[in-house]
């Protein structure tokens, strides 16, 4: 059982060096570029796939947390402090060196926060507002629950939209890379695409195997529990508040951080990341994958988010996911990937106990 | 010594006094019933004790501890288990599972345990899924572990809700209608199951409908008649008050 | 699994249908908010770059090569645009791109021009765009603050020194008001009122109820949407009777159809396309704009829009380039030919770039209209 | 000044509060008759002021909003039964996902069939800038139509529901929906006539206020989640509640603006609504005792 985990991840990594050597081969290397976009969107999807599938509570307002880290991190990173170094806060800053002073495109000499200290600072944020709004709104059910988390996003949307600093509906441009280890840097620069690729794709399977790991565990039993029957799960001693709330932190940690890479990545964030129609869209994804799935979400994020970057919905991107969210809440309410995936499991795991069986 | 113990317990609904001014309580090691016409507020009373309600007034102490202001699970984890009435398994999940969740208050592996896949979790998984397998052999459920729970049949659900209540290793049970919806072979097997599970040194508390299993299996069983205590006695005792026949036995005849 | 296996399968094939290259082509790209929230931008951007390329192409195409059109629409989102932009530089390997729309997606793109040395042609109007300039990108809109000098220059004449302001929260309404911000001081103009309105705003009689209490002489109202027609309307009611300018934005007669009768005498900077009709024949920009007016009104059943405008200066701009530079001209020799290029008569101005300017135009290319009968007329000066 | 400026803005926040009460109602209608909310009320009524502003390209006005109204009635019903009817026991979540994805269809599908352009109706009476003047509060003629509409639709619905057979019946079926059917109520077609009736109400909404508002394929969303505030705020599923908390949330945001920057006047909007929902989930007018009894 514990071995089985693995053999899913170690596919997964194969299939990620797979599709490099082959757009390698095909003279293809630029679908990295979307692949590497769509694994960050799979960041936030699989952390929504343990909130909807696993605890069973709706979020329409994830998209409120990507923008969250991504715009934190922009802020931080293109704030320039040159003008404040004498103040003693920012000159002890700038010793520890939170601070960093760099150049900007064209020329000018700016100071402003490491990317590692903002991106901290970032996810930080996400983790203190999950648990302030988390806290009330997961006490709602049903349709109240979907307004509430639906009115968050709209408010970090028009905070957002309203807000000059940040940039308003322009968004905000020019971010620096996030320097990583050994002179590699997540950034848009086309000589770093594959490593990009690399470390955005090894960013997802860190995350699916802790979340792999946590739903076969006690605490994944709970959750499903909680999904499953709340009250009875309280009756069991499950502390449905607290594992409910922990599992809103996490997926809207999990967010963050995606919101920070890929800002750093595409060099800047623009409000259509915080818009109610990207929430949805999160949405749309967990349940074709299956709801309780993660394995199927991932495989339809990479699917839906690589066809949309790369425009192949046209003018009917926002139309193709309402579709999809009708049709398959309409006759698969399971998702389409997810039952095939169980049962293939449920085989497996019946064939092995068979075995046991006979070998006992 | 007395494991539970409810003093001057009341609770109300708009205008409907479901419970009281009730007082009782319940030995270490009996099997004490609460019987009553429909409305009499057993239900309501189980709500009170397992943490589902709060009690507007009066106080239930268990094991020495008050315990009327705290939330279900906190009483879950001070060894004070419950069923439903309406059965209420964990959907998509398998029977094994149901039962294994039942174990949550005496395993503590968190979310940062449970995402690093901790060497430690891995015998405390171990523990939970041996525990709740010899409580589903007890049980004689054992084959159904990774059959969908709620795709079983009536008694084989219940059967499992009993496990699940079981495996969080109680001092005490509550039983909301265990036999409810069983045949009269079934009852008979939970009767015996429930003295089975006296025998391991739970304390019992249930209601029940079915009078030849009150009679046969309680030591002590409490009446009650709108929301208000009429008698709490040994069974035979209570067979014989003329208050309790009139107002529930005879009604039940009628 | 036969669903994954299909899902296999369909990917494959978008994979392998990876376009087919007409040998000596030019291809283009554009990345244009079609849908969304600017589609009122994007939309008529799109129609009429279909339309000119299909007329270059019945020409004969450039210098004898067609021109091969890719248009993305992005729908707004920078992180679409930015993942267009390297499909279409590195995939399509496209000569240049037109767009985008709006300033947040050329902002977002800027820099992957220049990296991949394509031309970007943005129909974006802030002037973060060219300044500082950078070495591939160029834009075709007027300037925002030749709008606010002009609307202030005509506020000079009219004795006016005390406005409220009020802009929707869209990038054009940004920019614009960022602008009156700045340059204000500089005209002995005083804000009074300053206010930032949602841009799907259903009704702002409370914000015009603001600007009524501060007293100002005039209100400029700068946005793009429907929402300023809103504006005209509140404030009529309101019964304030001071002048309302307007800024760019306004020129889409659907805007006045929807105002009616209060949008009479309002006062806005504008292109001349609107006013094609009734400029005296020796305007340079005449011939231009008729023609443009005329085909595309023909081809599409609507009104000409100035923002459509904006990709038809692109292509011609482009198209000019292409044919001073010669057959088999790179993409440098073309950047060079742009920014040494003068007097290109196009729909929003008289296009002189210089490789310190990359827009071209001067306060000239504005025009002030007003509105008159419910049409567009030049304001008598 | 002080008093002109106050009931010049208790005006604009009327005018706000009506478009945000109608739409309230018709959520409430749904959500009676089926416990579901439809996400795609916003939709009706972008649907009934865009029909009618085509339908105005040949018909006289009154004719244009009546056929809008009836068209819509028809999309409504359409939807029911092809997304809704047969589905066994769906759960809360799975009908807020169908209803969130037909609303983004019919938006993308109003944009193929009218494009990005706005569109309006003339005003009703009058134009575009009259204006009658109260002592120096001055208010839009179509102001008085669109909250006279509000009143009739009230009017009409309390009348509806009280006292015909089929108002009583639909009531019956919002009660318990199981014993309903077994008096012999054909629940699926009350719950087909819920969308009907919602759907003409939000078209008439649609086209009383397209001339103050103007329509556009997009303008439901922001209308739906106004309108859900407003039938939250007064307790789901109270249809006069709604109104009252739709005046109460329009002025509201009437007198923020006097305060504050406009460009929060969404959020504030929201933040009373998470606020309500967090303090008093049953709404300003609702019973705490029966709200537990809904069963979510």
């Amino acid at each position: 059982m514990r071995t089985s985990r693995f053999i899913p991840i170690l596919a997964l990594l194969g299939a990620v060096v797979l599709v490099q050597l082959l757009t390698l081969a095909g003279g293809k290397a630029f679908f990295l570029t979307q692949l590497t976009m769509s694994a960050y969107y799979t960041l936030i999807v699989i952390g929504l796939c343990l909130l909807m599938g696993f605890a069973g509570q709706i979020s329409l307002g994830h998209a409120g947390f990507f923008a969250i880290g991504g715009y934190t991190s922009a802020v931080l990173t293109t704030l320039d402090l040159a003008a404040y170094k004498e103040n003693p806060l920012v000159a002890m800053l700038a010793k520890a060196g939170v601070l960093t002073a760099r150049q900007d495109l064209y020329g000018g000499s700016l100071l402003s926060v490491h990317p590692w200290a903002a991106c901290v600072v970032a996810v930080l944020l996400a983790f203190v507002i999950a648990w302030a709004i988390g806290i009330p709104v997961l006490k709602l059910k049903g349709h109240y629950l979907a307004m509430a988390t639906l009115g968050f996003g709209t408010i970090i949307y028009s905070i957002v939209l309203g807000t000059q600093r940040f940039g308003a509906a322009d968004g905000i441009s020019s971010v620096p890379p996030f320097p990583l280890l050994f002179g590699v840097s997540v950034s848009g620069d086309s000589s770093l695409r594959v490593l990009n690729y690399y470390f955005a794709w090894l960013l997802v399977t860190v995350a699916m195997v802790l979340l792999l790991n946590l739903i076969s565990s006690r605490v994944g039993r709970a959750l499903r529990s909680i999904h499953g029957a709340e009250d009875a799960a309280g009756a069991m001693g499950v502390d449905t508040a607290r594992f409910k709330l922990s599992t809103f932190m996490l997926s809207a940690v999990l967010a963050a951080v995606a919101g920070v890479f890929l800002t750093h990545y595409n060099g800047g964030i623009g409000p259509s990341e915080a818009s109610i129609m990207k929430s949805v869209r999160y949405v749309a994804i967990v349940a074709v994958g299956g709801m309780g799935s993660l394995w199927g979400t991932l495989i339809m994020s990479v699917v839906l988010n690589f066809l949309s970057l790369r425009g192949y919905f046209g003018s009917f991107d926002d139309a193709v996911f309402g579709g999809i969210l009708i049709v398959i809440m309409l006759f698969a309410p399971d998702g389409i990937i997810g039952a095939d995936l169980r049962r293939l499991v449920g085989k497996i795991a019946n064939y092995k106990q068979q075995n046991s069986n006979k070998s006992q | 010594m007395a494991l539970l113990e409810v003093k001057n317990i009341s609770k109300r609904f708009g205008g409907l006094q479901a419970v009281k001014d009730v007082s009782f309580s319940v030995r270490e090691g009996s099997i004490k019933a609460v019987i009553g016409p429909n409305g009499a507020g057993k239900t309501t009373l189980f709500n009170l004790l397992s943490g589902f309600l709060l009690p507007d007034s009066g106080a239930i102490v268990y094991k020495g501890r008050p315990i009327h202001a705290k939330s279900p699970h906190e009483i879950a984890q001070q060894g004070l288990s419950r069923t439903f009435q309406h059965i209420r398994l964990f959907a998509h999940m398998t029977a094994l599972e149901n039962v294994m969740v039942g174990r949550h208050v005496r395993s503590r592996a968190g979310f940062l345990a449970g995402m690093l896949n901790l060497p430690w979790t891995w015998r405390e998984e171990q523990e939970i899924r041996e525990r709740a397998l010899s409580l589903m052999e007890f049980l004689g459920i054992v084959d159904l572990a990774d059959a969908n729970a709620t795709s079983l049949s009536y008694g084989q659900q219940r059967a499992v809700e009993l496990a699940r209540a079981l495996a969080g290793d109680p001092a005490m049970l509550l039983l909301d209608e265990p036999a409810a919806g069983l045949n009269m072979r079934e009852t008979a097997d939970t009767a015996r199951l429930i003295s089975r599970i006296r025998d391991l040194g739970i304390t019992v508390l249930i209601v029940e409908h079915d009078m030849s299993l009150v009679m046969q299996i309680s030591d002590e069983v409490l009446v009650l008649s709108y929301g208000e205590k009429i008698a709490d006695d040994a069974p035979r005792a209570v067979q014989g008050n003329p208050e309790v026949v009139r107002v529930y036995l005879g009604e039940d005849d009628a | 699994m036969k669903i994954l296996r299909l899902f296999a399968a369909a990917i494959i094939i978008a994979l392998s249908a990876a376009p087919v290259l007409a040998a000596p082509a030019i291809k283009v790209g554009a990345i244009l908010a079609v849908t969304g929230p600017a589609s009122f931008l994007g939309a008529p951007e799109a129609k009429t770059l279909e339309m000119l390329v299909e007329e270059i192409n019945a020409k004969g195409g450039i210098n004898g090569s067609k021109i091969e059109l890719v248009i993305k629409d992005s729908g707004a989102s920078p992180e679409k645009a930015i993942s267009f932009a390297k499909q279409l530089i590195e995939e399509e390997k496209v000569f240049a791109i037109i767009g985008p729309s709006t300033t947040g997606e050329t902002m977002a793109i800027k820099n992957i021009a220049e990296e991949g040395k394509t031309l970007l042609l943005s129909c974006a109007a802030a002037e973060v765009i060219v300044n500082p300039v950078a070495k591939y990108v160029f834009k075709t809109p007027q300037m925002d603050k030749h709008a606010v000098i002009r609307i202030f220059q005509q506020m000079k004449k009219m004795g006016i020194t005390k406005i409220g302001v009020l802009s929707s929260n869209t990038g054009f309404g940004k920019a614009g008001k960022e602008q009156i911000e700045k340059l204000a001081p500089e005209h002995a103009i005083q804000i009074l009122v300053n206010e930032v309105y949602d841009k799907a705003a259903t009704d702002l009689t409370a914000e015009v109820t603001k600007v009524k209490a501060a007293k100002v002489q005039a209100i400029v109202n700068w946005s793009i949407e429907p929402a300023q027609a809103i504006v005209i309307k509140n404030v009529r009611q309101t019964g304030m009777t001071v002048p309302i300018f307007q800024s760019h934005g306004f020129g889409n007669i659907g805007y006045v159809k929807a105002a009616g009768a209060a949008a009479e005498g309002a006062i806005f900077p504008a292109g001349r396309l609107l006013v094609a009709e009734v400029l005296s024949d020796k305007n340079p920009q005449k011939a231009v704009l008729l023609a443009y007016k005329k085909s595309y009104e023909e081809k599409y059943k609507e009104d000409v829009s100035t923002f459509g405008g904006h990709a038809y200066d692109a292509m011609k701009i482009l198209e000019q380039a292409l044919k001073a530079a010669g057959a088999g001209a790179d993409k440098e020799k073309v950047r060079t030919t742009i920014e040494n290029m003068k007097g290109l008569v196009g729909t929003a101005g008289i296009f002189n770039f210089s490789p310190a300017d990359h827009n071209g135009l001067d306060l000239n290319a504005f025009e002030m209209l007003t509105v008159k009968d419910g049409k567009f007329t030049v304001l008598e000066k | 000044m002080f008093f002109e400026l106050f009931f010049q803005y208790l005006v604009a926040g009327l005018t706000y509060g009506t478009i945000y009460a109608i739409v309230g109602i018709g959520f409430n209608i749904i959500y009676n008759t089926t416990g579901i909310i439809n996400f795609a009320q916003g939709e009706f009524v972008m649907l009934g002021g865009m029909t009618a502003v085509t339908l105005y390209g040949f018909l006289p006005l009154p004719l244009a909003v009546i056929g809008a109204v009836l068209i819509t009635m028809v999309m409504g019903g359409l939807i029911e039964m092809v997304f809704i009817r047969w589905l066994v026991k769906p759960t809360v979540l799975r009908m807020i996902i169908i209803t969130i994805g037909i609303s983004i269809l019919i938006r993308e599908g109003a944009l193929l069939v009218w494009g990005e352009g706005v569109r309006s109706l003339p005003y009703f009476t009058g134009n575009e800038i009259s204006a009658l003047s109260l002592g120096g509060v001055r208010l839009s003629p179509q102001v008085l139509w669109s909250i006279g509409v509000c009143m009739v639709i009230v009017l009409f619905l309390n009348l509806f529901f009280k006292h015909t057979m089929l108002g009583r019946e639909m009531r019956a079926c919002a009660a318990n929906r199981d014993a309903a059917a077994l008096c012999g109520i054909p629940t699926k077609n009350m719950i087909t006539l819920s969308f009907v009736l919602s759907a003409g109400i939000g078209a008439l909404a649609g086209c009383v206020v397209s001339p103050i508002t103007y329509t556009q394929y997009s303008i439901g969303s922001g209308l739906a989640i106004k309108g859900f505030t407003v039938a939250i705020l007064g307790g789901l599923g109270n249809s006069m509640a709604a109104v009252a908390a739709g005046f109460i949330l329009g002025i509201l945001e009437s007198f923020s603006i006097w305060v504050l920057p406009t460009a929060y006047k969404d959020a504030i909007s929201i933040a009373i609504l998470l606020a309500m929902l967090f303090i008093r989930p049953s709404g300003l007018f609702g019973n705490k005792e029966a709200m537990r009894l809904k069963d979510f």
